[in-house]
């Protein structure tokens, strides 16, 4: 495709902007929060009506007017949002619209063996037959790619696929790619895991702000060329958080500002035993499905425990609803921002300020100096784009939306933050950012449960180390320089012994 | 459910081979129809017929299916006052097959085969608007309000597509033509309320000129323009005529009082007639094909006589 | 020019235009208003006064239907309004009495307010689809209104009464200003404080807003609360206006009027973003279409019929994916629409 | 679930899905809920009035409502995308005016019933491309629809017109006698055969699943590449079609046409398509849980008039008071269950 452009009212989104792709050969595309990766492979795809360029296939110019055309021309895609019906199961989400049929009728049986094959080859167990909703968001993520490996196209596009993935699967997944690549199939690969850009990626393109940067080799190309490229600035700030988190030491003493003892939920999360000091990063470690997320939920009260005691500063109380938890100064930012963080037809301002809002009561409205102020602040603080606190959120690039819903806890200033997945889909800059935040507020005595896919990050920021498996806590220990392979084995050990 | 209201009476006699009647009754869209529900449920018991009441809410299938439900009941008589006119063949032949007697009351069915039902008890709305366009007509003198040689009269009409609208506007058109100085100038829906009448009539007092006769399908939509009248700054019954059917107590209050100058009554005490009619059918009895209930119409003197011992 | 055309409620606005000047044009005399007995007469305060209902309701539907509810009980509350009202009035020994007035339409609205309540624990708490746990009270509601009434239509007598809903305070019609009142507190309690917000939160994500704490629970509860407080007024507006309750007819098919005047305002069933203005200039419409039916002449049979052209055409105009297609081109064809996961 | 070892997992995995095999999937739990508290119903019904179980009572049930299940199945497929459909009642009106005109001027029998199925549809189909195209709100074109169509009735005539045809009328009294001297009427066959087919293709088909996909989210269905478009004008078709072949039924049922019929029959298929379990957000649900949500009203129906001793109002308290019952018992059993 060249000279590519889109505008949205008030944002040029895309300007001018040219890709190549070639047949056998796998394509990173690259930039910053915002820079129009997304709105690029939307754009490719038919999903936005293109104000000027043209997109060229096999030779031929074409024009997309919706995702079902360029499905039909060969291109099949993975959105960044996951965006499958949750209300169907997972097989009929992997072959909708290709469904194997005899006689005029779907053959569910077909069906169900043929999503059972995919699933198995990017080493999912999933029963094909189960509600896709009742899956966490990883395993969504998965279904969609599985869906759109299964559909056999000329191009696949992957747009942040790994977001939610952890080691063990992004591995599996890159292998299935290879495959498609050797059989000559082309493939965009859009990630903000410069590790995995360079691990699977042949040649790149670089956005910035809706232009274009250029394309590299990946062969050719350092990483720190890569960044410079991708935000126009050196990245020290990476390297000042390590410094920074080693520095730092807590002392765990006095009274725990939150307490639970053998706190459960039927079907979700066995008996877990912890304590959460002032001004300390707890990491959550664990496999896909380990029961992290539904930890985090506990703690908050999202879902209500059913077992188990939970004290905050001592005082014996109930987490009932994320209500009881507000009210302690508790904060959780959820996994499935599109769910369960994003309204999106809510202005970022209206977004941010809705927990402290809500903590207030309607009848005490944040009042409008100090919530411009707030707001724009925190805008600035995060880098969100476009800085208007007036934009829709639904609008906002995926990153940027991570960022106002993080916003949206710091504006309360809890004293405890859950942080589930808080660095998904962000960029690296944004991602040091972030991470710094969480340094700087373990620092100010905030204590911070941090949960994420990538381990790496876990432990860097983490002083304790609480590590997860098949819904158990299997193990807690201080993080004092703790290794990933470390990790792996504690989880590994634990099965070994299990079985 | 299952809570008896006090109001419904049904084994007044009591015992057990007493008459059993089914009664499909329309619904219970209006005062008069109300009146008509209580004057049957009053008389059963009086007769000591122990009466099954089913109200089919404006909806003839509800009426179809409380038949039916009669015949499956064993019910000696079914009495019931058709929604519509029309679509009873099938399950009157239902009922014939289970030879249980069919009484009309109200209104009565369009069907070639008279054998579906015994015979019919009611008021023709047909003849109710010849009565009220009559009056029009006779008294056309004092009802050109304005003199101006043309009797302006605007109509306020009941539901559309409802029986008796249909019929009392065809029955008051009918008597009027005779007479070219008498002119329907507007007409519309009031759907049988008080204020359709009154937001019609507010309507047609500020667009139409001349206004010399409203002419109302009931006494409620009536009442309605007698308040549009007001407001205006008018006397109703004096600047502007006033010719309604009917003949509830509102009504008949109104009329005494002067705010109306004719109406034209129909009955719904039906109860008493429908309960003898339903022995004689029981008991094998021939009955005449048709039977109209006593309706008369009133002018404000015969208002003033009757009022006192209006019950409804 | 631009910015105006690009606003929200521009197109209701030109359609309510539009249809006032059809009547202008069908009757001259339609614009004119003069002073009768002390008060404003004429086919705009008809308008006025006769659309105050509506408004009201349409006030509260505006409130549920942002929180993605919808409320078909309405009329059956405005029938008990009227019906408790006037029965209570009726069977007490000063009917005139101004005090008893008093007594009597709160004693309704404090009654109605107990059916919002009730209708708000069937949705907020059971979780019952608004829908069908508001059609519950539609068809019992308006059966416990005959029940009070006893089936027949109850005449009052009470010039207090008869003030709510047909009286006028200097010359103006007393139900507009109770419902512009009405509104304009509603206006003040949604967008000066963080009701507004929390309302639209809950209506776009019901899951997201919880977690983050606002207590959902309570506001689709409140919003049930008030819209029954509206009906209630709204009922004891009918019953004043021909100083009578007609538990059959009262307020049949206003749930639809009230709907059609929110959307037309520009809120969408979706839930979410709401805006009261919108539903003021819809309410209007929708009153002036039900004043123009008799006045320029359209015959009953066809009012139908030109009641879905109009709203087609107000819709059409209103869409703006309509009106592209009638001008020109656009880009973006797709996910203008959030969607509910 | 599964954990990740192969050897544990391969044991536990055959066992529960055994077992998964006995037990109905959860989407089913709602029309479940619906069955057995219609059942339950029936019971209770039993017990306080004698005969109201005899089985012809029951089979009635079906004889009076075929037309409300024929209306509630394209009512399912609607609500199924996420839209709804107020224009059903009037279009029913629509069709009986229709065929009964066109009979009484002397058209033949079957021009008459693809006359009147091809106007149901035609109307389906431009408010489904209106709503889809245009991007208007179903609840606001139907309701448009709703009125003109009932418009229309007034326009053809004003008065009810009976219906005299032969064929009509054969249909009309014909009934299909059962063992037992039991009976039903071709209505309802027609209508049991809608229903099958509905359920079959709601199931079996692409355009059926793409229903479903469309109304969990309509946004992931277009990402996904589905034919959403389609999709989206058809259920408004389906359900413009059922409506004239529930109009037919009506029309033989009643034998007659009037354009007052079925006013606020649209409701009616709604509560029973969201007492059958059917989320009106759409995405979920099951058309045979529709016709069982008919049932359930019908047996209220049924209740009231085996009652008889309600006065009007009651009549309408009682309605309200079962529907209630059963809609709070329904929502107890599924949230248990969920
Ligand atoms: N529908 C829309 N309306 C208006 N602006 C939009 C819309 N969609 C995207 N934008 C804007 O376009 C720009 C590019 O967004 P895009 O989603 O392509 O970013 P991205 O590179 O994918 O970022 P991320 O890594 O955060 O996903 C952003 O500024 C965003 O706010
Ligand atoms: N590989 C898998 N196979 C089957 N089910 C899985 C798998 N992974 C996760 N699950 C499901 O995930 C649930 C636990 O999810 P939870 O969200 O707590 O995990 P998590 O550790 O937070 O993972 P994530 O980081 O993906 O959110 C289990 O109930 C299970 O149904
Ligand atoms: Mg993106
Ligand atoms: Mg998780």
């Amino acid at each position: 495709m060249t000279g590519v452009s889109v505008t949205f009212p008030g944002v040029k989104a895309l300007q001018s902007v040219g890709l190549t792709l070639r047949a056998g050969e796998v394509h990173a595309l690259m930039g910053e929060n915002g820079a129009g990766k997304s709105t690029l492979v939307k754009a490719l795809t038919g999903v936005y009506a293109i104000d000027a360029g043209t997109i060229v296939v096999g030779g031929e110019p074409r024009t997309f007017t919706s995702p079902a055309e360029s499905q039909a021309a060969g291109i099949s895609t993975v959105y960044q949002e996951v965006n499958l019906c949750t209300n169907l199961t997972v097989a009929e989400n992997m072959l909708l619209g290709r469904e194997p049929r005899s006689f005029g009728r779907i053959d569910t049986r077909t069906m169900n063996r043929r999503a059972g094959i995919v699933l198995t080859r990017l080493g999912l167990d999933i029963d094909p037959r189960s509600r896709l909703g009742e899956h966490p968001i990883a395993i969504q993520q998965l279904v969609a790619i599985a869906r759109a490996v299964d559909i056999e196209a000329d191009l696949l596009i992957l747009d942040e696929p790994t977001s939610s993935l952890d080691a063990d699967e992004v591995e599996k997944l890159f292998a299935v790619i290879r495959t498609l690549r050797n059989e000559g199939t082309a493939i965009v690969f859009v990630s903000h895991f410069l590790d995995q850009v360079f691990e699977i990626s042949d040649r790149m393109t670089v956005l910035r702000n809706g232009q274009l940067v250029g394309e590299y080799v990946t062969a050719e190309t350092s990483r720190l060329e890569l960044v410079r490229a991708m935000i126009g600035r050196e990245l020290e700030t990476l390297e000042r958080i390590e410094r920074q988190a080693e520095e730092k030491d807590v002392v765990e003493a006095g009274e725990p500002l939150l307490q639970v003892v053998q706190l459960g939920r039927k079907g979700s999360v066995e008996a877990v035993d912890l304590s959460v000091f002032d001004g300390e990063v707890i990491g959550v470690a664990g496999l896909l499905g380990s029961g992290r997320t539904e930890l985090a939920r506990l703690l908050f009260g999202a879902d209500a425990a059913d077992t188990g005691t939970v004290s905050v500063k001592g005082r014996r109380t109930r987490l009932r609803t994320p209500r009881n938890a507000i009210d302690h100064s508790i904060a959780f930012s959820s996994e499935d921002r599109r769910a369960e963080g994003v309204i999106g037809d809510l202005s970022i301002a209206d977004n941010m300020i809705l927990a402290l809002q809500a903590s207030r009561g309607w009848l005490r409205p944040v009042n409008a100096g100090t919530k411009e102020r707030l707001v724009r602040s925190y805008i600035e603080a995060l880098d969100i784009r476009p800085p208007d606190p007036q934009a829709l959120m639904r609008n906002l690039s995926g990153g940027n939306q991570q960022k106002v819903l993080l916003a949206r806890w710091l504006i309360t200033d809890p004293e405890l933050l859950i942080l589930d997945e808080p660095t998904r889909g962000i960029d690296i800059g944004a991602k040091a950012q972030i991470q710094q935040l969480v340094t700087d507020l373990a620092g100010r005595g905030v204590a911070v449960v941090f949960i994420s896919a990538e381990l790496e990050e876990v432990l860097r920021l983490s002083d304790r180390l609480v590590v997860m498996r098949d819904r158990h806590k299997i193990d807690e220990r201080v993080n004092d320089d703790v290794s990933v392979s470390d990790v792996l084995e504690i989880i590994a050990g634990e099965v070994r012994a299990d079985a | 459910g299952g809570s008896d209201d006090g109001g419904s009476g049904s084994s007044g006699g009591g015992g057990s081979d007493d008459l059993t009647m089914g009664f499909a009754q329309v619904g219970a869209e209006s005062g008069w129809r109300t009146a008509n529900t209580k004057s049957v449920q009053a008389a059963a018991k009086e007769a000591g017929i122990d009466l099954k009441f089913s109200d089919a809410q404006q909806k003839q299938e509800n009426q179809i299916k409380a038949i039916r439900s009669y015949i499956q009941q064993r019910v000696d008589v079914i009495a019931f006052s058709p929604v519509v006119e029309t679509g009873w063949d099938t399950v009157l032949q239902e009922a014939k097959r289970a030879k249980i007697p069919v009484i009309l009351t109200d209104r009565a069915i369009d069907s070639d085969d008279t054998s579906l039902y015994e015979t019919f008890l009611g008021s023709d709305f047909v003849v109710e608007g010849q009565k009220a366009g009559q009056w029009v007509v006779d008294n056309a003198e004092t009802n050109d309000v304005d003199k101006d040689g043309t009797i302006n009269v605007v109509e306020i009409t009941g539901t559309t597509g409802a029986a008796p609208a249909i019929d009392r506007k065809s029955g008051f058109e009918d008597k009027i033509s005779s007479d070219p100085s008498i002119k329907i100038i507007a007409s519309q829906t009031g759907d049988f309320t008080r204020d359709g009448g009154k937001k019609v009539m507010e309507a047609f007092l500020k667009s139409k000129k001349g206004i010399d006769v409203v002419y109302a399908h009931n006494d409620d939509e009536g009442l309605g323009a007698i308040e549009a009248i007001e407001a205006a700054g008018k006397k109703p019954g004096v600047d502007i005529k006033i010719v309604t059917v009917d003949a509830v107590k509102d009504g008949m209050t109104a009329l005494s009082e002067g705010r109306i100058n004719y109406i034209v009554e129909c009955n719904p005490l039906l109860g008493p007639q429908l309960m003898d009619l339903a022995k004689k059918v029981a008991a094998g009895e021939d009955v005449p094909e048709r039977v109209e209930t006593k309706e008369t119409a009133f002018d404000q003197q015969q208002a003033k006589k009757v009022l006192a011992d209006r019950q409804y | 020019m631009r910015s105006a055309l690009r606003h929200p409620l521009f197109w209701p606005v030109l359609a309510l235009g539009i249809l006032l000047l059809v009547n202008l044009v069908a009757t001259p005399s339609f614009f004119s208003v003069r002073v009768q007995d002390g008060h404003l007469y004429g086919s705009l305060i008809d308008i006025l006064r006769n659309g105050a209902p509506t408004l009201l309701i349409a006030l509260g539907m505006t409130l549920v239907i942002a929180t993605r509810g919808i409320d078909l009980s309405v009329g059956a509350i405005v029938a008990i309004a009227g019906a408790v009202s006037c029965t209570y009035l009726a069977g007490a020994p000063d009917e005139s009495s101004a005090g008893r007035a008093i007594v009597a339409m709160s004693l309704a609205v404090g009654v109605c307010i107990l059916l919002g309540l009730w209708n708000g624990f069937l949705v907020a708490v059971l979780g019952i689809q608004p829908i069908i746990a508001t059609l519950v009270l539609m068809t019992a509601g308006r059966g416990l209104a005959m029940l009070i009434t006893d089936g027949q239509i109850i005449t009052v007598n009470n010039s207090l009464f008869k003030k709510v809903g047909a009286g006028f305070v200097l010359g103006l019609p007393v139900a507009i200003l109770i419902a512009l009142a009405i509104l304009l507190v509603t206006a003040v309690l949604t967008r000066r404080t963080a009701l507004g917000m929390l309302i639209e939160a809950v209506g776009i994500n019901p899951e997201a807003s919880r977690l983050a704490g606002v207590r959902s629970r309570t506001i689709t509860w409140t919003v049930y609360v008030f819209i029954a407080f509206c009906s209630a007024v709204a009922g004891l507006m009918i019953a004043s206006n021909t100083s009578a309750a007609d538990a059959n007819n009262a307020g049949l098919f206003i749930e639809l009027d009230a709907i059609l005047a929110v959307v037309i305002g520009g809120t969408s069933l979706a839930g979410g973003r709401f805006s009261l203005t919108g539903t003021f200039i819809g309410a209007m419409f929708i009153q002036t279409l039900a004043t123009t039916i008799p006045t320029i002449g359209i015959p009953s049979e066809t009012n139908y019929l030109f009641k879905a052209i109009v709203v087609i055409l107000v819709c059409l105009l209103q869409s703006p994916k309509a009106r592209a297609v009638l001008r020109v081109r656009r880009p973006a064809p797709l996910l203008t629409r959030g969607s509910q996961a | 679930m599964s954990a990740h070892t192969p050897t544990a997992d391969d044991l536990r995995g055959s066992a529960t899905d055994r077992l998964r095999q006995l037990t109905p999937p959860r989407r089913f739990y709602p029309v479940l809920a619906t069955a057995a508290l219609f059942v339950g119903m029936l019971g209770a019904g039993g017990i306080r009035y004698e005969g109201f179980t005899s089985p012809q009572v029951i089979l009635n049930l079906l004889v009076d409502n075929a037309f409300l299940i024929v209306l509630a199945v394209g009512m399912t497929c609607v609500i199924l995308t996420g839209g709804i459909d107020l224009s059903v009642g009037s279009v029913v009106a629509l069709s009986t005016m229709v065929a009964a005109s066109t009979l009484r001027a002397g058209w033949p029998a079957a021009l008459v019933v693809v006359a009147v199925l091809l106007s149901g549809s035609v109307l389906g189909l431009l408010m489904g491309l209106v709503i889809h195209y245009f991007e208007i709100q179903p609840f606001i074109v139907t309701l448009a629809g709703m009125f003109l169509a009932r418009g229309l009735c007034y326009l053809i005539s004003i008065e009810s017109i009976p219906i005299k045809d032969p064929t009509f009328t054969s249909f009309a009294m014909g009934t299909i006698d059962l063992p037992g001297g039991y009976f039903i009427t071709p209505a309802v066959l027609v209508a049991l055969f809608v229903l099958a087919v509905a359920a079959w293709g709601l199931h079996m088909t692409r355009f059926g699943r793409t229903v479903y996909a469309v109304g969990g989210s309509e946004q992931s269905a277009l990402l996904m590449g589905l034919a959403v478009a389609r999709t989206k004008v058809g259920v408004y078709v389906i359900s413009g079609f059922c409506s004239s072949l529930a109009g037919l039924l009506f029309s033989v049922y009643m034998l007659s046409g009037y354009s007052l019929h079925a006013v606020g029959m649209e409701l009616d298929a709604i509560a029973a398509v969201v007492i059958g379990g059917t989320l009106l957000a759409g995405g979920s649900g099951l058309v045979l849980g529709s016709a069982l949500g008919v049932l359930v009203l019908g047996t209220i129906q049924t209740f009231i008039s085996f009652d008889g001793n309600l006065s009007s109002w009651w009549t309408k308290i009682t309605i309200g008071v079962l529907l209630l019952v059963f809609v709070v018992i329904q929502r107890l059993f599924t949230r248990r269950q969920a």
